[in-house]
């Protein structure tokens, strides 16, 4: 390792180099992922054609054979348009921190994590593998938490980074329990072949909890009700991120899975109402609280929030409008709600502030700003000609074809449509052209690396209202086809379907629409006061948090007491219920015990022991506990001299004895004993009797048993004939066992060495 | 003889917990050493007892000519004897230093590594 | 505390013990003895000395580092074990060399299970010392 | 064949030996980055054998199995023997610049080789007594290292620890005695075949527990881990790192061994029992964690909780569950050690351990950053590190038995475990330091020792993640080995020793 | 009753007289009063078991106890003088209370 | 015949060991409880020995034997010294005083 | 010189240890006596007065056992007695040995010697403390001590 590796790493030393440069914007550091953006979403255009046939194409690499694990892409509809959106925004979206980091001095690692983001999360859009999808999964979580924590220093960026990780977290172990059991139910973890074995999930007994866990992956990464709240904290990121992340990219990554994963999940009633549901209750909540934000980010984000439950709601079902919807939908929704996030920032960037309240006029200033906004807002207004409108009339289509509840359905999309329709005029429109307020002055427009991304999309949102066939040939179609199963099912994108329900729910859209901007500000007041009396989701996290941490709090407060005592009685009582209970569960009978051969020799030393034993508890002197081990260790050494061990019985002796002289001398340095306090001991006692007992038991079960003395056999002949020494103990100690007696003198030698490291460390810093 | 070592050698446990159990780590020591000797003692015991007859070859025989005691366990409890001095000093002077450091041979005083106001 | 009576005792019994736990080293291998009870009683002598005359000049008689001692004996025991590499046999394997062997009697036996048996001696003997000096010289 | 397992337990106490009577001079530290080097190198001679020949089996003395001692080493051993042989260097390296003179004037360095020695002959070992005389090598060797030039607080923990471990080992070295006493043999694979043979089955299952409760002191498993959270955040960073990596797995290892090869007559009742303390294991670890505050307490309950993947693997005894237990042991060493080492480095870095009080460190040095959030994130089981794989096995066995709640919480609990890291990461790394000061890590001194082990284990980790190929391989086979013994026993004690029936036997 | 019989009784007697002398010094260790009384009770039992030592090695015609016996009489020793130390190094007064 | 001897020396040896045991019980204070350990006490096992050296009859046994009476006269005067010298400082301060 | 006696003992005790004082054993005993000394030499301070003087020390020796005898029959007699007739007291002799092994040897002698046990010997090496259970005339008994063992060991070591 060399030093200066070291310092090149090394943020200061880095941030020294780097700030030479720091006004100018085309840096590696801002210019490299550009580049390999581009350079995929061309490689990803180039696919269109044949996919617009109706292709498929596979890569497979061999990653983990053994546990079924490959790394296999797959390019059909879905993935293709799915990968455009990411490499293509991608581009637009690193070109524009290019220059909005320039000269930030963490702008290095933040192109790096936001390069690592897109290339995992095209990851997930193209594997083909469950688990591999799982593995891109959960780097786009990764790479997402160090992004919304990239203004470390913010206690609010990093507790919203927390949360979303935490809450994506669960998504992506439930993903991982689901594609253990799919893979356990189809026999292969490759999606492709999946979706060829016609129903094999649905018709598994294991459908539901897979669905489950499906769902719960994709509601929490694709921030459903009651998984939504950490999309609009995740806004603490700057806001490149929250442009790419947080509308266009991840949060879609729930609907690509459900997209994914639709053709062979989807069909069941469960299925339907869990994701009409969960849809129609987070696009109606999100468009309420949207409408109470000030903070344009916030607003944006919260009609993200719709867009998403409005995806959910569409996927519920498999008509023909409503995936041609949820997929025009989806694309539309990325141009203009990227086109506005960068906007923002372009606002942000220029005035230094995000409030709608003091943001109006600036049109003239930042004429191109201004430009892309605006066509980004009617777009997401739903206003014709925009692709925007052919969304919500494809939308109206699909949710008056449901299976579930047509009106209730249409009755929500009409709600958040015309939502979407006064925070596009909230958003796109009042800052340049309201003139509600005083502009402020001397704002600049944006530089062009800014403008040029929130401009394309603006306009490719335009171009597409204009010539939807275009899409709808290359991408539309074949997206509709690769999430159904079937090819076919898709439905023209078209301005003008004749005068139908649609349109006429089209037009209610535009009047509810404009009421809601014209009152906003009075509606916001009534809606803050009663968002301040409505329970609040993100409240309920911390709580949720909070408990969770005191109820850790509170399990190690009780286990982990830092009572040795306690300790001890937990593992004693442990080892009692592990052996009584044992003995319980698994009974068995001792045989009949042979008293006859008991001498007066054994009673002598029974007594002794017996004797001593009590002594040492009994007494509150250390010298008298200390006297009575030795007589216990004096009776012990007789058993082995009587019961022919004379070798143990020398061993015991001088070790006993050695005990009892450290123990003497290290008594004059230590205090009296003093008394236990007797009213806990009764417990003490009954734990310590049930031991003595329960090894009783166990011992008379064993002895009375038979015993196997073949290892002694060999012993006793090999010893004087191979090992020419007639102590068969010793013989044993030294030559058969040696090792074991290595490993011991080893145990001495250390303990030596540790006790007189224990003596000599220094009576250090922290001692009286 | 084994029945009666068994029930002695619970006698020792059944000591040896209740010392251990106790608040001044002195006593913990005590049963510590109470408990080393009646697990050196299951080892014999469990190697069965043969009173009289030590493990040794007379001079001028290759075997021994009669049953001798079951020189095995012996072996075992040799070395396990020895490793419970080494653990068993350690602990002592450990607790020596104990006094010295912390001024409280009561465990439950003992709480520096895990204070009392820790979650 | 110092007893004359202990002193004069101590040095008496430091060579008594010395050669007894020797003894009982070196006929280990067939009688009760061997390499720990060796070293536990040359360790007492020593204690007892250290117990009369102080650690220092225990310390002083003893020469080398008590733990030094003890480690050259995991060495010794340890080249024992390895010993048999020389002869193509396993670790531990005993070497033996008798001396002046004749069909009748194997002679003065030389072996690696000695060395063996002289390196636990040691560390028993050097470790114990350590212990007891250390805490002695505790306070 | 014998040299090749002999050496492993050779080479560190000659380099303990040496490093002890060469204590007062400077050159103790490198001779035991020598040592274990050489220590390496055998290794993975070793490994390369056993890859090559199977288990490979020798005979201390040239004595007969069963009656001398066996050395024997299986791929599991083999593994455990070369990861060991990993962490000591990475460790012995790191003790360049974090222990000074004075430590190594007491011994640091011969009581870590020792200590070294005592896990790898616990690894080796084919004989249950053996066994346990390497396990109170380890732990005395361990004793002294944890209050090595000792504080206060050094002190505390160690005394809980000493006492606590204390018990373990005496309920252990009954347990040995009790089933000398019911089988008459001490060797592994002279066990499995006579436990087959003893009559009082139940008894043997009440020894078994026995066995299961000393073990599980050791592994630190509930409810029985209290010595680890008292006492690893006590000592030095290295000796923390080595503890953390090493220490409990042999714990771990002692379970597997056994209630693989000797106590497989009631899987019904002693692995249903496991499986339970696996769970309670696993929660009140990882809810321990999370009330820690303290960086190396924090890792020192995620030990816990991983522990109790382990035991969950060997408790679910399928093929699959034993190859996520193995899998689980190499990685999670590996990371803990690492991020323990990595603790040490933020010590010195921001003055502090407590993850309140610190901060800067992001901000600092990304290099470091990146360097925690491998092992963090594989300890977590973010794809594609190491612990992914693991996590991925265990929890897939578990589903594949239909052990849903089981699998529930092992899954919860890995979110708990991200939750533990991202505290460490957004508190030490992303937050300033409180204090005001910035930390710098291309002054620190001696920082080349400190950084080559991490960055070295960090690889190691991305390596295992991105290439788990070879190691799922290796794990398979050796969980093939612990459920079919036929293969240990045979290279013990030759191909007669073992029946018919033996081989034939299929594990549940 | 022929020699081998009056040896066998003998030591017999032998045993059950240590025996009970085993059992007076234990009571004199249990009653103290003080340390040294202890301690003496203490040394008397270790030269009992020495005792022991001869007369089982009379009974079972084994050498190996009387190593024994003589390990023990010089550790018994060493004991000894580690109590007696402490009896004579601890302070009465500062330690009057509950110790001895 | 050499059994008798043995069994008187054991017989007596243990007679005298009984009078140690009794004398450290029944002697009123530490000091006289000293005299009878140390003679009696000493005695009665250098006899019992003395009687194993007389069963075995060999020149080692006698030899350890011997030596182990030696160590047993050697170190318990020290062991008694030592001892007694404690107790007297307590007895000093505490009964009465001779000179 | 001193040495040389000390190393030839402990040859001797060796040999007989064995049990076989065969050359052999005695000049391993003489080698390993050597380094016994050698290793224990700071342990001995090298006193003269170490010459072997072998019917002053037969009869010092038969006078002891003499002693021992009957001063276990006096505590016997004294034990089994009911009555109390001892007269203790702490009394000080002045003491004319002054090597260690002398000073020892009547230690040892006096306290394995029938009423007496020896407690201390100052520090100046002049007084020796002892307790004797029959102190009815006090310098009686320690002139019976001076006359009687001390000046046998005096004699061996003259
Ligand atoms: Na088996
Ligand atoms: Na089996």
């Amino acid at each position: 390792m060399s030093d200066t590796i070291v310092q090149f790493l090394d943020d200061r030393a880095y941030y020294v180099a780097s700030s030479s440069s720091s006004h100018g914007w085309v840096t590696p550091a801002g210019i490299i992922p550009v580049i390999i953006a581009g350079a995929l979403f061309l490689w990803l255009l180039q696919a269109l054609p044949a996919i617009g046939n109706g292709e498929t194409l596979r890569f497979v690499w061999s990653w983990v054979p053994s546990l079924g694990v490959n790394v296999s892409f797959v390019i059909d509809g879905l993935s293709l348009m799915f990968g455009l959106l990411i490499t293509g925004i991608g581009a637009l979206v690193m070109l524009y921190s290019a220059k909005y980091l320039a000269g930030h001095k963490q702008q290095a690692r933040f192109s790096l994590m936001l390069t690592s983001f897109m290339l995992a999360m095209l990851g997930v859009v193209m594997a083909d593998n469950l688990l591999a999808l799982f593995v891109f999964w959960e780097l786009t979580t990764i790479t997402s938490y160090l992004l919304i924590g990239f203004n470390h220093d913010s206690a609010k960026s990093r507790r919203s980074a927390l949360q979303a990780l935490l809450v994506t977290g669960i998504g992506g172990l439930a993903l991982l329990a689901a594609a253990i059991l799919i893979g356990n139910v189809a026999g292969t973890f490759e999606l492709s072949e999946i979706r060829a074995m016609d129903n094999v999930l649905v018709q598994s007994a294991l459908y539901l909890p897979i669905l489950i866990l499906v769902l719960l992956a994709a509601f929490t990464k694709s921030a459903q009700m009651p998984f939504h709240f950490w999309l609009p904290n995740a806004m603490a990121a700057p806001t490149p991120v929250s442009a790419y992340l947080h509308s266009a990219t991840m949060v879609k990554a729930g609907i690509y899975l459900m997209a994914r994963t639709h053709s062979s999940l989807s069909g069941t009633d469960i299925w339907l109402w869990t994701l009409t549901i969960a849809g129609a209750a987070t696009m109606v909540f999100a468009s309420v609280i949207a409408l109470r934000q000030t903070d344009l980010k916030q607003a944006l984000a919260y009609t993200t929030l719709m867009a998403l439950g409005a995806l959910t709601l569409l996927l519920a079902n498999d008509g023909g409008y409503a995936i041609t919807a949820a997929v025009t939908f989806l694309m539309v929704h990325s141009f203009y709600k990227a086109a506005l996030f960068l906007v923002v920032g372009i606002l942000d960037h220029q005035t230094g502030t995000r409030e709608t309240t003091k943001l109006f006029g600036l049109g003239r200033a930042m004429p191109l700003t201004a430009a892309a906004a605006a066509l980004a807002g009617l777009s997401m207004a739903g206003i014709p000609p925009f692709l925007g409108f052919m969304a919500k009339e494809l939308s109206y289509a699909g949710s008056l074809e449901v299976g579930s509840s047509p009106v209730l359905v249409a009755g929500a999309f009409l709600a958040a449509s015309a939502l979407m329709f006064a925070i596009a005029g909230i958003v796109g429109f009042r800052p340049f052209f309201s003139k509600a307020g005083t502009p402020m002055q001397g704002i600049k427009e944006a530089k062009w690396p800014m403008l040029l991304g929130p401009v394309i999309l603006a306009l490719l949102g335009t171009f597409f209202g204009l010539f939807p066939a275009v899409l709808a040939a290359y991408l539309v179609n074949p997206t509709v086809a690769a999430i159904l199963g079937v090819t076919g099912e898709a439905k023209t994108l078209q301005l003008w379907a004749g005068f139908n329900l649609p349109l006429v729910l089209s037009l209610l859209t535009f009047v509810i629409g404009y009421l809601i901007y014209a009152f906003a500000t009075p509606l916001r007041a009534f809606l803050v006061r009663l968002g301040d009396r409505s329970p609040s989701f993100d409240r309920g996290w911390d709580k949720l948090l909070a408990g969770v941490l005191s109820g850790a709090k509170w399990q190690t407060r009780v286990i982990q007491t830092g009572q040795l005592r306690f300790y001890i009685m937990v593992t004693f009582i442990t080892t009692l219920v592990a052996l009584a209970g044992t003995m319980v569960m698994r009974p068995s009978v001792i045989l009949p015990v042979d008293l006859s051969s008991i001498g007066v020799t054994d009673w002598l030393v029974f007594g002794l022991v017996l004797l001593g034993t009590v002594l040492t508890i009994v007494t509150q002197s250390r010298i008298t506990a200390i006297v009575g081990l030795g007589t216990v260790g004096i009776g012990i050494a007789l058993i082995f001299v009587l019961y022919s061990a004379p070798d143990v019985a020398i061993t015991q002796l001088l070790v006993e004895t050695l005990v009892v002289v450290l123990f003497a001398t290290a008594a004059l340095r230590l205090p009296a004993l003093g008394a236990e306090p007797l009213k806990t001991r009764w417990f003490d006692a009954v734990v310590a009797g049930g031991m003595g007992v329960t090894v009783t038991l166990i011992l008379l079960m064993v002895t009375t048993g038979p015993i196997d003395r073949s290892l002694t056999d060999f012993f006793e002949a090999s010893s004087y004939p191979d090992a020419f020494g007639q102590n068969i103990v010793n013989v044993i100690l030294v030559d058969f066992r040696a090792l074991d007696t290595f490993g011991e003198i080893a145990v001495v030698l250390v303990a030596a060495i540790g006790i007189f490291a224990l003596l000599r460390s220094k009576p250090g810093k922290d001692e009286a | 003889m084994e029945p009666l070592l068994s029930i002695l050698i619970g006698i020792l446990v059944a000591g040896s917990v209740y010392l251990m159990l106790a608040r001044n780590l002195m006593r913990f020591l005590f049963g510590l050493i109470l408990l080393s000797n009646a697990a050196n003692l299951s080892i014999f015991v469990s190697g069965r007892m043969t009173p009289g007859a030590p493990p040794l070859v007379p001079d001028g025989m290759d075997v021994p000519p009669e049953v001798v005691a079951n020189a095995l366990p012996q072996a075992l409890v040799l070395t396990a004897i020895v490793i419970g001095f080494g653990l068993f000093a350690f602990a002592l002077i450990l607790a020596v230093r104990a006094y010295r450091s912390l001024g409280t041979l009561n465990t439950d005083e003992m709480r520096v590594a895990e204070p009392k106001e820790q979650g | 505390m110092k007893s004359i009576i202990l002193i004069a005792g101590s040095r008496l019994l430091v060579a008594l013990f010395t050669v007894f736990a020797v003894y009982m080293l070196l006929r280990g291998h067939n009688q009760p003895g061997g390499g720990f009870i060796g070293g536990l009683l040359a360790a007492v002598g020593f204690v007892i000395y250290a117990i009369a005359c102080g650690t220092e000049g225990a310390r002083q008689a003893l020469r080398f580092r008590p733990t030094d001692i003890a480690a050259v004996g995991l060495g010794m025991a340890l080249f024992a074990g390895v010993m048999a590499a020389f002869f193509s046999d396993a670790f531990f394997t005993g070497q033996w060399l008798f001396i002046n062997a004749t069909p009748e009697d194997k002679g003065i036996p030389l072996s690696s299970v000695l060395i063996f048996d002289v390196g636990v001696f040691l560390v028993v003997f050097g470790s114990v010392l350590a212990i007891v000096f250390a805490l002695e010289e505790e306070v | 064949m014998s040299w090749y397992l002999s050496l492993p337990l050779i080479l560190p106490f000659t380099t303990a030996i040496i490093c002890y009577l060469l204590r007062d001079r400077p050159v103790g530290a490198w001779i035991s980055v020598i040592g274990s080097a050489l220590g390496l190198v055998a290794a993975i001679t070793l490994m390369a054998l056993v890859l090559e020949n199977g288990v490979v089996a020798g005979q201390m003395g040239t004595w007969p199995a069963p009656f001398g001692i066996t050395l024997v080493a299986d791929l599991l051993s083999a593994v455990m023997v070369l990861i060991t042989a990993i962490t000591a260097l990475a460790v012995a390296i790191y003790a360049l610049s974090d222990v000074d003179a004075r430590h190594g004037q007491l011994g640091y360095h011969a009581l870590f080789q020792v200590l070294i020695a005592g896990v790898t002959g616990a690894f080796l070992t084919g004989d249950l007594f053996n066994l346990y005389v390497w396990f109170e090598v380890m732990l005395i060797a361990s004793f002294g290292l944890l209050i090595l030039n000792g504080g206060k607080e050094q002190i505390d923990g160690g005394v809980k620890y000493v006492a606590l471990n204390l018990v373990s080992t005496i309920l252990f070295l009954t347990g040995i005695g009790l089933l000398y006493g019911q089988t008459g043999t001490l060797n592994f694979a002279d066990l499995a075949l006579k436990v087959d043979d003893v009559e009082n089955k139940a008894l043997l299952t009440v020894i078994a527990m026995m066995f299961m409760v000393a073990f599980s002191v050791k592994a630190a498993a509930f409810p029985l881990f209290f010595w680890l959270p008292a006492a690893y955040h006590t000592p030095s960073f290295s000796v923390s790192a080595v503890f953390a990596g090493l220490l409990t797995k042999v714990g771990v290892y002692a379970l597997m061994r056994t209630f693989t090869l000797v106590f497989d007559h009631d899987v019904g009742y002693t692995h249903t029992i496991l499986l339970w303390v696996a769970c309670f294991t696993m929660v009140t670890g990882v809810l321990g964690a999370a009330a820690q505050s303290d960086f190396r307490k924090i890792l020192s309950f995620h030990i816990i909780s991983q522990i109790g993947y382990m035991i969950l693997g060997l408790a679910i005894y399928t093929p699959l569950a034993i190859v996520g237990a193995v899998f689980y042991l190499v990685h999670h060493i590996i990371v803990k050690a690492n991020l323990f080492l990595i603790a040490g480095i933020s010590e010195r870095l921001t003055g502090g351990s407590d993850v309140f009080k610190i901060g800067g460190l992001y901000r600092a040095s990304p290099f470091l950053a990146v360097l925690f959030l491998i092992p963090a994130f594989s300890l977590a089981g973010f794809p594609p590190l190491s612990g992914f794989w693991a996590k991925y096995i265990i929890v897939k066995a578990s589903l594949d038995e239909g052990l849903w709640v089981v699998a529930f919480i092992s899954l919860a609990v890995g979110l708990m475990t991200i939750y533990s890291m991202t505290k460490i990461w957004a508190e030490a790394f992303w937050k300033d330091h409180p204090k005001g000061f910035e930390p710098t890590l291309s002054t620190l001194p001696g920082r080349r020792a400190l950084l080559v082990p991490v960055v070295g284990l960090a690889l190691l980790t991305m390596v295992i993640g991105l290439m788990p190929e070879p190691f799922v391989i290796f794990a398979e086979r050796s969980a093939e080995q612990l459920l079919d013994p036929t293969e240990y026993i045979t290279a013990v004690l030759g191909a007669d020793a073992v029946p018919a029936a033996e081989i034939t036997e299929v594990a549940p | 009753m022929t020699p081998e019989t009056f040896l066998d009784g003998a030591i017999l007697v032998s045993f059950v007289l240590i025996a009970l002398s085993l059992a007076i010094a234990f009571l004199r260790l249990t009653l103290g009063p003080t340390l040294a009384d202890r301690v003496v009770a203490l040394d008397m039992m270790t030269t009992l078991i020495i005792a022991v030592c001869g007369a089982v090695a009379v009974q079972t015609a084994v050498t190996a106890f009387l190593d024994v016996a003589i390990v023990l009489a010089l550790v018994g020793f060493l004991a000894t003088v580690a109590l007696a130390r402490y009896a004579e190094r601890r302070d009465p007064l500062d330690e009057a209370h509950a110790d001895d | 015949m050499i059994e008798i001897v043995i069994g008187v020396l054991l017989l007596i040896g243990s007679f005298f060991a009984l009078v140690a045991a009794i004398g450290i019980f029944r002697l009123p204070d530490v000091l006289m409880r000293m005299h009878a350990s140390t003679k009696a006490g000493t005695l009665g096992s250098s006899l019992i020995l003395i009687g194993a050296a007389v069963y075995f009859a060999e020149g080692v046994t006698t030899t350890r034997v011997v030596a182990t009476i030696v160590f047993l006269m050697l170190t318990a005067p020290i062991a008694a010294h030592m001892l007694g010298r404690a107790a007297a400082r307590n007895y000093k301060k505490g009964t009465k005083t001779t000179d | 010189m001193n040495m040389f006696i000390l190393n030839i003992a402990l040859a001797v005790i060796w040999a007989a240890l064995w049990g076989s004082p065969t050359l052999l054993m005695l000049g391993s005993g003489y080698v390993l006596g050597f380094l016994t000394l050698w290793f224990a030499a700071p342990v001995f301070g090298l006193q003269d007065s170490y010459f072997l003087r072998s019917w002053r020390i037969v009869r010092l020796i038969l006078f002891f056992l003499y002693e021992l005898v009957m001063s276990s029959i006096r505590v016997a007699w004294d034990v089994m007695t009911p009555n109390d007739n001892s007269t203790p007291a702490i009394l000080d002799m002045p003491l004319d040995v002054t090597s260690d092994f002398e000073i020892l040897l009547v230690t040892n002698l006096i306290s394995l010697t029938p009423g007496t046990l020896s407690l201390d010997v100052s520090d100046d090496r002049k007084t020796l403390t002892f307790h004797a259970m029959y102190a009815d005339d006090p310098q009686a008994v320690i002139d019976d001590l001076k006359n009687g063992m001390e000046r046998l060991v005096r004699e061996v070591f003259e």
